[in-house]
């Protein structure tokens, strides 16, 4: 990443730092009451926030084996005993991924990646390098399982034109596969339904499949969002901006949620 | 009842080249780093590793050299690093590695523990993860199929039996009866579809304290082989209720993981260069180290 | 978060006639029994109960007429005497009864909870069980097939998802969080399989009680629609760590199932002759029998 | 049943109860370190008994999700909190009958039966009266699934002409079905083993799959079995006679194990 998109991605927009936007963005997307499985990092942080306001009858779920932990330090990973704190289950990959998921209770999967192509397809295997050399990451995990099943899947990731690819480098998790419904590609899930990025926010047509935008965010241009996605996105005639976090949002992100900044900085 | 409780040497010299060795571990939680280590002491070779989610532990015996064959479905040492030595291999080919999922592996062993040959999943359809499996070693593991009753298309999955299957506990009696604090990823599943099973218990409890409180039994005794007594026996990793992970140790581990001659370095020093797990223990701090990362009552770390 | 605590008589309105209901009481333990006399107040008909191992509550909706289908595993009232309600309308053809094992009823459960359309089993072969399934109305729901891998023969089961799944447990918070002491035979799989969860809870505790031991939530909040509270709710049915059950009331009970007028006697006096279960237990003796039966904390009965 | 039968059912032979000789014949027929599941009554008296003499490493399953309790009052079946008492796990039919039956670990399945025919087969599902009419009983519960899956099957029950046919009115549970072998009927467990009656002990003809005497109880003649079996024994030229319980078996039996004689009465 260059120093410019490095200063940029961390210079501040009336104050707000791009993470704080994507995590409110991201928060605003679930609703009081759903069953969300949420992974580490911007996706847990927004579903406490969203637990924090509009959403206090959410219930977060990691595959791990636990539910609705209220976490008092920032945990590493889903096996760091700090995400276990006050959980009101602890239970087994079975029951969350099986009893729930798989059952098909599961509204919201809300997940990271390395590479999303427009069809909302999920890469966290491997990134091809020059000379058709390969460099192998983490693997599915839960990954696939929730874009299967979950009702709808929301990933947050930076906005980079190489994670942003026309076709990820491997189909990890699947979208909308070249452009199918997901019923012709035998899915229960209803697949894809929002990427936020730290420039917008975007979605997938009903009809094409395909990514559209849905939100730029305040102090992102168009040109930027389009210079910076590796396939053509549908932009709308008239394109809103995304909301700012509330001011008590933002407290609640830095005084309560991640205050070390370990996930926002 | 019988008395199981053994040493690991003892147990590990049961253990054959070219087993298939579940693991219980889940990245850098409950591995059972004292088996781990004794498993590249004795360097038993040519073994299959089966984990839900991997890390310190299948690192560690990736780095050794030790595994032909991985079968998992995801993992890294989460914010600390990737599991360098898995990837390396695999991006050498020295590796065979199928990749599935966290729930095809879970349903894998679930199948395996209910005794049933196979077991149908609607996940994998559509991705390349399934196509690698289908095109590669694994094709005679995974079939697609339709439900009898619906029509529905599902993914049909061939059970799992390891060998041996491993976990860490915190409590377990000398019958083998064991509970598992904190959440129990798909260890239960993984546990009794092993045709062996092993654990590594951090405290040996007298039967009595078991019945006073039997709902917590997860796995019953008469399925486990072996009780390895070892106290910080998962360490660097942490144990709920126990001890918190050794971040220092584990970045350390990360940067030495990262080439190749430095992971030889750190298995002579911490691996080879140990006796037991207790000499390893000193080397890492000992005593004093352990009470500054064991677990507080209240947050459990 | 949502308060989920609602009356017996509000929540069983939501349940209609022709409903398929999932029973959670296993003969003479833990039988929800305070749903189960308010359907016959509310006389919901045409009821389709499935049940691991048939009851007290079975033998009472059946017995008052509102069963048209019975999917079990088998059962009776222990060495009270057998199910007579269900025998008799099995003898006289008034009662559609699918006769499984409690695995296999297990197994449909498990799919069901799993949210897999179908799964296989090894019991049911050779047997008159599977022979009379597929020779009569239940064909649809079971079928011989062979591993794909193994090629060895099983029976698939179709997954059980009743529209209702009931259980009666110790302890819920008021979001539905539950815990089940003692065996909990197959609610687990039979609570999580049904498309809606009540529960009929002895104590209601606080979400923070809960939190203070999550490994013993057998059913998370989220799956629970309504909580009722009613203390001795499975009453004259044990439960274990609460109350034993009523042996007097039993025996009583068996000898007017025997014959089909005194059923009408007994359900005209203890169900249709009580407001709500409170009148219920006054007539059974009150608090004075309630306590002679109150479990001691030891022995849990 | 006449009340000469009566009679000599509760009748001793050195002051033992055939119900004694039975439990005491059932005890011996468990070895050290197998796993058993049992059904309540005899077959659980039969197992208190060989754990407390010479199998204490026996592990003792109850198909509710109860391993090796040590009840101190006798319950009056599976659901009874009673047998829960001082157990190592409490888990569930998953485990018991999943778990551990349908995963093949269970060496033996100990059953009562109401009929049991020459091949080994069970009915507890229904009996066939004059005029055609047919009368319900309790089911298979997890009959049928121990007789399928457990490494071998033994049961106690009564001795009478009625309850040992030619073909049991309704096969609840496969023995050797029609003769044929385990492997022909595509069943994993080993099949009928034993069945334990108030006169004889029976076994199985590897090679006929059919019922032949093993033993002739103390105080029986073989006329009366032969008299009082609905098919055709196979007796062995010379029939052994089954050992009566010792004076500690007799001791644990009737002082601790049901003292108030609920199941040897």
């Amino acid at each position: 990443m260059s120093p410019t998109e490095e200063m940029k991605r961390n210079s501040t927009v009336a104050n707000v730092r791009a993470t704080e936007i994507m995590a409110a963005a991201g928060a605003r997307e679930l609703h009081d009451g759903e069953v969300v499985i949420v992974g580490l990092g911007l996706p847990e942080i927004a579903t406490v926030l969203a637990k924090r306001t509009h959403a206090p009858g959410l219930s977060a779920l990691l595959e791990v084996g636990v539910m609705n932990p209220i976490p008092k330090d920032t945990p590493v990973g889903l096996g760091d005993s700090r995400i276990f704190y006050r959980s009101t289950c602890w239970s087994s990959y079975l029951d969350v991924m099986g009893m729930n998921l798989h059952r098909g209770v599961v509204d919201v999967g809300f997940l990271g990646a390395l590479e999303v192509d427009r069809y909302g397809s999920i890469n966290t295997t491997l990134l091809k390098q020059d000379a058709g050399k390969v460099r192998y990451v983490n693997g599915s995990a839960g990954g696939n399982d929730v874009a299967s099943l979950a009702k709808r899947v929301i990933v947050i990731m930076r906005h980079e034109k190489r994670k942003l690819p026309m076709a990820v480098a491997h189909l990890t998790s699947p979208g909308f596969v070249g452009g199918h419904s997901r019923n012709e590609l035998a899915l229960r899930g209803g697949g894809p339904h929002r990427v936020i990025t730290d420039m917008a926010v975007l979605g997938f047509d009903p009809n094409t499949h395909s990514a559209c935008l849905v939100s730029l965010h305040p102090g992102t241009r168009l040109e930027e969002v389009i210079e910076n996605t590796g396939f053509a996105l549908q932009i709308p005639k008239e394109v809103p901006a995304t909301p700012l976090p509330t001011a008590e949002e933002l407290r609640l992100l830095r005084e309560e949620i991640d205050p070390k900044g370990v996930h926002l900085k | 009842m019988a008395n199981k409780v053994k040493s690991v040497s003892e147990v590990v010299k049961t253990i054959p080249s070219g087993a298939h060795i579940a693991l219980g571990g889940f990245a850098i939680a409950r591995c059972v780093i004292t088996v781990v280590h004794e498993l590249i002491r004795q360097q038993k070779r040519d073994l299959t590793i089966s984990q839900g989610i991997i890390g310190l532990d299948t690192d560690l015996l990736v780095g050794a050299g030790l595994v032909s064959r991985l079968i998992m479905g995801g993992g890294s040492l989460d914010r600390f690093g990737p599991a360098h030595c898995v990837n390396r291999a695999r991006e050498s080919k020295s590796l065979r590695c199928e990749d599935y999922t966290s729930l095809s592996i879970c349903f894998r062993y679930l199948a395996g523990a209910l005794g049933l040959s196979f077991i149908p999943i609607k996940s994998l359809l559509a991705s390349e993860v399934l196509e690698r499996l289908e095109a590669g070693p694994a094709a005679g593991d995974v079939k697609r199929s339709k439900c009898p009753f619906t029509g529905e298309e599902y993914v049909l999955l061939r059970a799992l039996t390891p060998d041996v299957s491993l976990v860490h506990v915190q409590v377990a009696d000398p019958e083998g009866n064991c509970r598992i604090d904190g959440p129990r990823w798909e260890n239960e599943e993984e546990a009794k579809a092993g045709r062996r099973v092993i654990v590594v218990a951090e405290e040996i409890v007298p039967t009595e304290y078991i019945q006073r409180s039997p709902e917590r039994t997860i796995i019953p005794g008469h399925r486990v082989e072996a009780v390895i007594h070892q106290p910080f026996g998962a360490f660097p990793t942490a144990v709920f209720g126990r001890y918190d992970y050794d971040a220092d140790h584990l970045r350390m581990y990360v940067n030495h993981a990262k080439e190749p001659g430095r992971v030889k370095e750190y298995l002579e020093k911490f691996v080879l260069g140990c006796r037991d797990h207790w000499e390893y223990l000193d080397k890492l701090g000992g005593l004093r180290r352990m009470e500054e990362l064991r677990a507080d009552p209240v947050s459990g770390y």
